[in-house]
């Protein structure tokens, strides 16, 4: 199995999880109010306060043969708005 | 410039309290007012601000210098960021531009509450309809904001990024800090229209205790704009005269709409107000949406590191000095 | 029905709010109250209704109908979820009616503070020590809840689930807003009995500012209710027509049963309406506990998507209806 | 050495940490508020609101041998309550 | 002792709701005041104390007793931590000794609120001025921790980890609740100077929700309070004890001081308190920085979990008994 | 690629950040709020309350080149103050 570790703006954080769904992923995890920096843009906790939101952190355990198919649902996102996407792999305890 | 109506100024707890954030971060004291606190008094002060609104708003009614104060509003939220737009763009590229101009045609709700509260010091009049010329003006900006990323840079954007009109007016309108603006100003209306006794019971509540939650969030925009210096030293000179400029030139156009408009003195310096600040609520969601090329450390910084601090303490008693100047008193 | 109770209160802040709440999420404003703020909120109105609550216990003393309509409060709390659980498993399985029907025995303080201020702009007068039947009301129900579990599913449950007395008493007694409740009801008493400089000081606070938070916490409520439809529409039409007609049902054994104990009109509402409530606070908790077998999208969708709303914006004003017309005014 | 990933409702946060002091684990982080969906059931912002809780995630860096110590204790609350377990490798920096 | 001085502390709504706050821990209560809300109340608190002190200072100048009462008082934030570390010595090494001996020379403020409360309700006056006490108690003894590491483990220490002494004065002074609580204690001294009408339109905030506010924030250090019990048995008996000795013994230095000093009853109580009480907001955050060789545990537990419930219970009445017994009222 | 894991007390979130800063990384996103055991110390949620703080989590992606840098500039960091680092693999999706 695999573990896709998923983080991007919160305001995108709605769209992004349809897109997961589309790809029929079995399950999700969400955390959000992370920051951080990527190579252009620092996310700083008083983003909140404008309303910007902070990151989203999402994490899918998935098996490798959804990853593909994720991929082609959430890349144009990770293109338009900016954010990161990383796979390890994972196995059931 | 009246330079003791700036000390005035300062010497009031929202700015007092406002300093103290600002010192607490050059100072590198961890004084921290952790999320979501400042959302809590936002949203307490955008409720608080729209239901009075609504109340007085039901008792002038819609005569008077009402409509026309309006009319001018929107007017005004329509030409500031076009000025903003052709200065801007001196510099920066359309998309920058374009999302700095809307904040700078919006509003920022907490200056017109500081300047409410110094006319209070003042003891100078002014009317609650001024909330509905505020509520107003928070969202054309954007729609001009997003209108001149369409007309300026028509070919730059991939054809997935075409705008989405529906989308637009959606963030332009239904923006959280808006919609609540708006909707508490029309139950404030309808409770002083219907229910008389519910008016008092708010009164607490939206009234009382409204100047000190005004001190406490002035505390956190204190350190929230200090926060942002480092990051506008990156922006550089141009933006941050920008930024201290801009509303100075806005305010001396807003001076003059009021006095054509017969404003009071104080309703006159609300009006400046509105025109002189820029908004770091509403503006950047929707053009973190819109306009995602735009850089959200520009229009932040400038907004929230320069202009609503010069406004909150210099800008607001120079601005009633040029009313005071400018504008005859009747009588 | 008296369509014009209706419109006065639908008129009213608390029940504007909710509406603002509402409406926020059908056109997808981004309007929203972070969490724990919610939190904040209902711990502030759990203590100080209670402080209130124990207050004019304290003055009233247990004589009068004090005594048979908390004794009459335990005995609805018990019977109503017995004649829900018989409903409900004409189309659910055990686990999740009994957890439905414990929500529906116990009650909704939120409604009940929104009954309270209907009865205020209407001038109805009614007694604080209804606040003990709903501190008393919040726990019965869960205890039958789990008894039905018990009696109804023996062999489908493997050993280890087997319900532990401790356990059950534990959720039901000493779930946190219960807790909360009935500990300043306590204080309230204890305060209002040893310390009146105290009960003075507390005033501003329990008192004055609690209309603005209850407006507050009804905005959110509108809010989350909104944000349960799309799992209603899951839940299916049987679901969503128990939770409007099972309300009614018991506020109209509520009504006779207050006439019988010969309460006034502003009381007898109160106690229809937590006849007529359900419980979205204390039993999900217990329930997740103790029966997970049971979907919390049912008992929770149902409580706050639908039974809750009903009850604020048309509910208590019917009942209102109920109560002048089914019961004698004295003199 | 190994990384263990739990996610689980809030709710049974005390019971799950005491099941990992038995199985004697060297440490253990955990994030709240997290939220999420499984097969079964979404996990949303407004469950906080009910007093239900989101979900919790936690993480556990342990010897490869604990594991099976680890999921003797856990498996029975896993099985109950809902909740799932992933293993990844990891090493010390 | 004056057990009904005790009974009579223990009635009023700030105890009462502590006790509701530890009970619910005890009886495995889920009530919970999630994270950052205590930061709310705290941050109001420190807030609204400093800027009422700062106004009563205004009013009062520095003419009286202020001047001696201040020196004195940093003369015991400056000897009692070297009492402290004696006593600590005796069983704890040099890091564990220096930062609980800091937090037994530093102040708590809820405690000295808890205090004025309990003044007010048995009509006993005090002044302003304490605050300024109070205020100016929080820094030193972290300073003369910090000396004590120096001087008492200089070889125990790699290099690395010399003392910086411009660390260590900003972590004193500039720590968030110092850096808060001095600044609203100036920002109160100039509004009331300077600006009258803000210091009405203050109070409802600063002055009427304080009570309430106080005890919402006593439930939750209630909780706080019992959930360091199990911590507190692994630091074992001989802690406990101090934490229970040291603050009586530090109080009877107290009274001696302020007889000498020749305070009022009421200024007497609260100078005996500020000597009794120990820090668990200000020191450990600057332990923690400048001492991570001592266990926070240790001084988190003694302080917050026996120390603090101490006084507020039982330590404020027996410190007014012991008040009243050894300082002849004059006239 | 490469994925770090560091888990330590917010109050050194500054130090810790500017530290990678200094080593260069790419990127790094931050989960506050977080508690939990290590071998010598417990951070529970009340430690927010006296201002100490819980834990940061911080994640960053990077080359594995770069974690030797990474942890001369970090290691002295987590020595004095305590915390966990933890490597796994990873790659881009
Ligand atoms: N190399 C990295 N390691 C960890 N997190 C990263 C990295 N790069 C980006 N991020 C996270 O992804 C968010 C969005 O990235 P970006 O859109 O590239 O600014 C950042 O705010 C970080 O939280
Ligand atoms: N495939 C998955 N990937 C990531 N998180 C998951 C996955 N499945 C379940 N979860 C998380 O585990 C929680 C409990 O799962 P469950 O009990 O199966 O509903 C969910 O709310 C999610 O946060
Ligand atoms: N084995 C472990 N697994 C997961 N997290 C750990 C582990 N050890 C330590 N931690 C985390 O690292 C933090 C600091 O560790 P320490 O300084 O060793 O107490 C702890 O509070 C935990 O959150
Ligand atoms: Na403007
Ligand atoms: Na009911
Ligand atoms: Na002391």
């Amino acid at each position: 199995m695999k573990r896709l570790d998923l983080i991007f703006s919160e305001r995108e954080l709605d769209q992004m999880l349809k897109s997961l769904e589309k790809a029929k992923v079995p399950g999700y995890t969400v955390t959000k109010h992370v920051t951080g920096r990527g190579p252009e843009r620092v996310v700083s906790e008083d983003m909140e306060f404008t309303g910007l939101g902070a990151n989203a952190h999402v994490i899918v355990f998935c098996d490798q043969a959804l990853l593909e198919q994720i991929k082609i649902y959430i890349q144009p996102l990770l293109n338009y708005y900016g954010g990161v996407a990383y796979v390890s792999d994972a196995e059931q305890l | 410039m009246d330079t003791s109506l700036i000390l005035q100024n300062v010497l009031t707890p929202p700015v007092l309290f406002f300093f103290l954030g600002t010192i607490s971060v050059f100072l590198k004291s961890d004084l921290e007012i952790p999320a979501p606190l400042p959302k809590l008094f936002s949203l307490y002060l955008l409720l608080a601000i729209g239901f009075k609104g609504g109340l007085e708003l039901q008792k002038s009614g819609m005569g008077g210098p009402v409509l026309p104060t309006v009319c001018a509003s929107i007017l005004m939220s329509l030409l500031i960021p076009l000025i903003c737009f052709v200065v801007l763009r001196l510099k920066l590229n359309v998309f920058n531009s374009a999302a700095i101009a809307a904040a700078y045609g919006s509003i920022s709700a907490v200056t017109f509450i500081t300047a409410e509260s110094f006319l209070e010091s003042q003891s100078i009049p002014f009317d609650g309809f001024m909330v509905a010329a505020l509520a107003i003006m928070e969202s054309p900006a954007i729609i001009v904001g997003l209108l001149l990323v369409k007309l300026g840079a028509p070919k730059e954007r991939p054809i997935e990024r075409k705008m989405r009109w529906k989308e637009i007016l959606h963030e332009s309108m239904l923006n959280g800090s808006v919609y609540l603006l708006l909707g508490s100003l029309l139950i404030g209306l309808l409770t002083g229209a219907f229910n008389p006794s519910g008016v008092a019971k708010m009164q607490p509540f939206t009234g009382k205790i409204f100047y000190g939650v005004e001190c406490f969030f002035l505390l956190d925009m204190g350190i929230v704009a200090a926060q942002r210096l480092p990051s506008l030293k990156k922006a550089g000179s141009f933006l941050i005269g920008f930024a201290v400029l801009m509303p100075i030139f806005n305010a001396l156009i807003g001076v003059f709409v009021a006095r054509a408009l017969g404003l009071q003195p104080g309703n006159a310096l609300l009006f400046t107000v509105l025109c002189a600040s820029a908004s770091y609520l509403a503006v950047p969601t929707a053009m973190r949406m819109t306009v995602p090329e735009a850089k959200s450390s520009y229009y932040i910084s400038t907004t929230l590191g320069v202009t609503f601090p010069f406004n909150v303490v210099v800008g607001i008693p120079v601005y009633m000095g040029l009313v005071n100047n400018l504008i005859p008193t009747p009588g």
